[in-house]
């Protein structure tokens, strides 16, 4: 059935990501929105635009009733979820199927096995898959955790069987770790999936974050695509992806990408997804999950195949069988992303929501910027801190790093904080340029101090002594006995938002 | 003339003329001539036929500077704050300390109780915005002397958290 | 000779373009900037900047030796002079060349054969390069112009023969418009040029502008790239460029080809350049000219091919050989270039110098954006009306439409008028979309009068009615006296500017 | 009540409540609810769930409107300047015209003298601007009765060219 109209059921730049496809695919668009996002770039973008509740995404982007209500109303075909939110709910599939609506995305029966990981787990491992050493089954008591973590060994990785998008996963090095790593992960994952099962892996040292596309029809074509490298992580939140990866050679490419097509087929899978592995030292690699959605890190794999993958993935929902054979999935040059995330890396990442009173988004060849923001755009601090994705495309990972650095360079946000200046130590520091990298990069860097060079500190000196000079009757006193780390705008920001506290 | 600091260095800078957006620096008895304009809410400087971009905040004691992806934390102080800067040393300044919030967020842990000794880094309260869970240490060795926030209380920016001396 | 920094003499978005390959490269760059660009982005983009004088370009960006002498200053050791002013300037190659400085692109005796027209035609004429009829020499007076033209028969173009870029070019269709288009013609090239020589060609009927970019190492080694499409102009300058042609298949794509490196090697070419040609219906093809420099189009054949184009041109100044074989340069997907010129298409396509407040760039998938221009840059009316391009890329022609549509849709440029929305009616059009197209297109697409839908035509209406509400004060009493075009801000503007009548 | 004029129709548009960002609209007869806000230098209507971006500027008679590609030039009369107008109407605005430049610039070429007869889109001045020619053609058949301008000479933005009549 050839789809007409796609409602999507989410924000920012993931929403305006589909919506640029359907627009070029000649398919209307219908936005839905919480209070806070009337004048966010999605709802202004799509050609049909539904209000959905208050500000908190337990009363609007999570309330099925509401999205299929506004789904009705607008006649649409079909349904996006992105990623996030209700892209992995089978509840959500459960809803669309009754009332007659496409899901976009893969079937009821793939999320419910695929979404819970100790299910997945089991699937795997049964169907020759090779899995992540550790419990099959959620663990049910904290006793019980005591038990299988003695068992398995130190260290381990307690997980969230409900989880994806690095929610609710903690490295536990010792007992004496375990009791406040299992809290905080239970209670994260209860707050990101309603769901506080933990599960145990055995923590692989130093291993690559490797993953592969896939898309599977369901007709039973499927394609695989070059490995994505993800390692570059803080806190399991992905930062910096590339396609291809530099430890990864075609016969192994091949290998692992057989095998993401196992895991698929395994599950009857049946849209574009992610399987995503554990690479080790010795490079044997191990499976971890399938995120059963479109993936923030896509675009590499755009960049370095030139295939549309949410294209793809409508054309499967539309029940087309996959025209692409393997053979025209073709490996050209290499792509980097990084994330920009609403987050002061000077304060320890923490949040920064505000207002964008600056923007300059890079450009020039070889660059894609996938943002949900614009100048004068609000960052709530309702949702995921992502702002946008920056993209480069070179035709060795060599020119993709120096177009990344000079596309960093040329990045302006204003009002807010965001992670630009921190991806610009990771493109230079001498381990992610050679390639040797793992899931600890991010610790070990930040571990480095740099000191700048002396003229550039001359430089701030003298910037700072014309300023003050230009502003002559700002220079505050001076305040020891109250620590305000955050700018003083704080307080006025939260009044502008109209922050309440029912509003959390 | 200021005294700007950045880092454990200190330079006396004087900002002695301007012609458009020509400034006359002096800094550290080196005559500087500082085309400085500000263009997209940044600031440009061209010396000695140099360029640089930078970005600027206003903060606490000066300047927060962005430049070429570094960070600069530079304090300026005019003459007569560094007078008193100096009257006041020997001074020491080891009162208590009021840790606030800058975000507006849900306290999701309290991880300490009134009387309560920390270590300097210790996690004191975790409050979760955007998503995320963010730890608030405590900046120094001490004791809590004040808790100002339960469990599952939602705060605004700027408010209190705990005093610790 | 690794060439360790470069003097970019240009400004806006050619000079970005150019700065961009160098910081990607490790080359330092120096900037030059009249008194009206100190705010402007390329003069703070660059590592170095240097003042060459007052905001008219023959007090600044044509003046060789106060660029020489910023050249000379910074010890840069080279000077890359992007497209128009000093690009094509025999004069500034020798005082480079004087100076001890190289001078990125073709040698000055390149540029002497083929910067002069009538020159060109005759070296290309006996090299076995088919020109277009007419005159190979310079027509000195107009009783010869009137004599020449009886004998070619009309239509005929009436060219500059120190041309490019479109000035100084008219079409005459009979006698009585020859002086007219004579005085016209010879004036714009004066103006452009500083050279109003003239000489004529046969005007060929609906033809396509067809041109084939070239590279020529100092060893005799050259390419050719898959051709551009250029026929969609507007009064002789280029506004949409393709590549490849619709209207080429690979058999002619790889003659047309070969006649360019034909061309080149006549020329003893050692740089990147352009070899134009015109298509008639029959499918023959006629040179044109050789455009001895970058030109604002080539991006649409770095999307093509994955080259960097001015990265090449560089290396080929360095004195290095070129790497890459024919064999190299293959031909994937499909991509399209709207130059967004400051002009009002709604006005006839006058000029609308100004100040942007208002700035959102498409982005996303296939797009790529050369801009010059910020939000709260100010377009001076001193130089070029181009603030920037867009280009898409696609796997099909159209996909590139599609996408190309798509972001469109999604500019906004607040401030100054462009003409985005003129690109909107021409990829919309049948016959474009057909690829139908020839360098009457325009002015055919001008004759047509869209009637926009019934339900936007209402929206506006309610939006004037809202606005009027909220604004009550502004509405103004109607004056019929004075005819007013323009916005009211233009005295304004001029003012602000501080423009005078010693700027012009 | 608004007469909102488009092409050759008029339109009869009451505003009449508002709530935040939702007016009430009645346009000939039917009544819309129109959520109406600004955002990055333009609007988003959304009108029935449908939605609209326009980008608007204030013009003489009322506004100019662009939305998908499209110009809209609207004229709006409040009901006292309708009253007036109608009271105008029939007496006719054939008087003289005085063709101002809307840029600044430099006149080229001035092709008509005073006392000179000219067709209605016949180039009466040519000017130079952004390197480009332009040329300031006649809104009307008439008579040049005044030409303010001379060869090479420079004018700003709204200068006057010449009248017309």
């Amino acid at each position: 059935m050839k789809i007409k109209k796609i409602l999507i059921a989410n924000r920012s730049e993931i929403a305006i990501r589909i919506a640029r496809a359907c627009r070029e695919m000649g398919i209307k668009t219908v936005a839905v929105y919480s209070e806070i996002d009337r004048n966010s770039l999605h709802t202004r973008y799509m050609d049909e635009a539904y209000y959905i509740g208050k500000s908190p995404a337990s009363e609007s982007y999570l309330r099925i009733d509401k999205i299929i209500d506004a789904a009705l109303k607008s006649g649409a075909d079909a349904i996006h979820p992105g990623y996030g939110f209700l892209a992995e709910n089978s509840e959500f599939v459960k809803e669309c199927e009754k009332n007659g609506i496409i899901f976009i995305g893969p079937s009821r029966d793939s999320i419910y096995l695929l979404g819970n990981k100790t299910r997945a787990r089991t699937k795997m491992k049964s169907s020759d898959v090779p899995i992540v050493p550790g419990t099959t089954e959620p663990v049910k008591s904290y006793d019980l955790l005591e038990q299988e973590a003695e068992k398995i060994g130190y260290p381990i990785m307690l997980k969230a069987a409900a989880g994806g998008g690095g929610k609710g996963i903690r490295l536990v090095k010792n007992e004496s770790e375990l009791k406040s790593a299992f809290e905080i992960a239970s209670s994260e994952a209860k707050a990101a999936f309603g769901d506080d099962t933990i599960y145990i892996e055995k923590a692989i040292i130093n291993p690559r974050h490797i993953e592969v596309q896939i898309a599977r029809d369901n007709h039973g074509n499927s394609l695989w695509f070059p490995e994505r490298e993800c390692s570059i992580q803080r806190r399991h939140q992905k930062v910096l992806e590339e396609s291809p990866s530099a430890a990864i050679d075609s016969r192994l490419r091949e290998k692992i990408g057989r095998t993401a097509v196992k895991a698929a087929d395994a599950a009857g899978y049946n849209s574009v997804g992610t399987v995503e592995f554990l690479l080790d030292e010795k490079y044997n690699f191990y499976f971890l999950e399938v995120n059963t959605r479109l993936q923030v890190e896509h675009p590499v794999t755009e960049m370095v195949t030139g295939i549309d993958l949410v294209k793809l993935q409508i054309e499967i929902a539309e029940n087309k069988p996959i025209e692409l054979t393997q053979d025209d999935i073709k490996l050209n040059g290499h792509a980097i992303e990084c994330r920009i995330y609403a987050e002061d890396p000077e304060k320890n990442f923490r949040p920064s929501p505000g207002k964008v009173i600056g923007l300059r988004v890079p450009g020039g060849i070889g660059v894609r910027n996938d943002n949900g923001i614009y100048e004068g755009a609000v960052i709530p601090l309702f949702y995921d801190p992502i702002v946008g994705k920056l993209i480069t495309w070179g035709d060795s990972r060599t020119q993709a790093i120096e177009r990344m650095k000079r596309a960093l360079s040329e990045y302006l946000v204003k009002g807010i904080k965001t992670t630009i200046s921190f991806h610009r130590k990771i493109l230079n520091d001498q381990s992610f340029i050679d390639g040797s990298i793992s899931t600890e990069f991010v610790d070990n860097l930040l571990k480095i101090k740099n000191e700048p060079d002396k003229r550039l500190s001359e430089v701030a000196v003298i910037a700072a002594a014309i300023l003050s000079e230009i502003n002559k009757s700002h220079i505050a006193a001076g305040d020891d006995n109250n620590i305000k780390t955050g700018s003083s705008n704080w307080k006025n920001f939260g009044m502008r938002m109209g922050l309440c506290q029912q509003c959390l | 003339m200021y005294y700007v600091g950045l880092k454990e260095e200190e330079s006396k800078v004087e900002v002695s003329g301007r012609r458009g957006s020509i400034f006359d620096v002096e800094i550290d008895g080196k005559l500087r001539q500082v085309d400085f304009v500000k263009a997209e809410n940044s600031y440009s400087l061209i010396i000695d036929g140099k360029s640089y971009e930078i970005d600027c905040e206003k903060s606490k004691n000066g300047y927060d500077i962005w430049m070429g992806g570094n960070y600069f934390q530079v304090s300026v102080l005019s003459e007569a704050q560094k007078r008193i800067q100096l009257s006041k040393k020997g001074k020491k300044s080891g009162g208590p300390q009021i840790i606030e919030t800058e975000m507006p967020g849900k306290i999701v842990l309290v991880k300490k109780v009134t009387g309560e000794t920390v270590k300097k880094g210790e996690t004191v309260v975790v409050l979760e915005a955007m998503k995320m869970q963010n730890e608030i240490l405590s900046p120094k060795d001490g004791t809590i002397e004040e808790m100002y926030v339960k469990d599952a209380q939602m705060v605004e920016a700027s408010d209190k958290l705990f005093k610790i001396k």
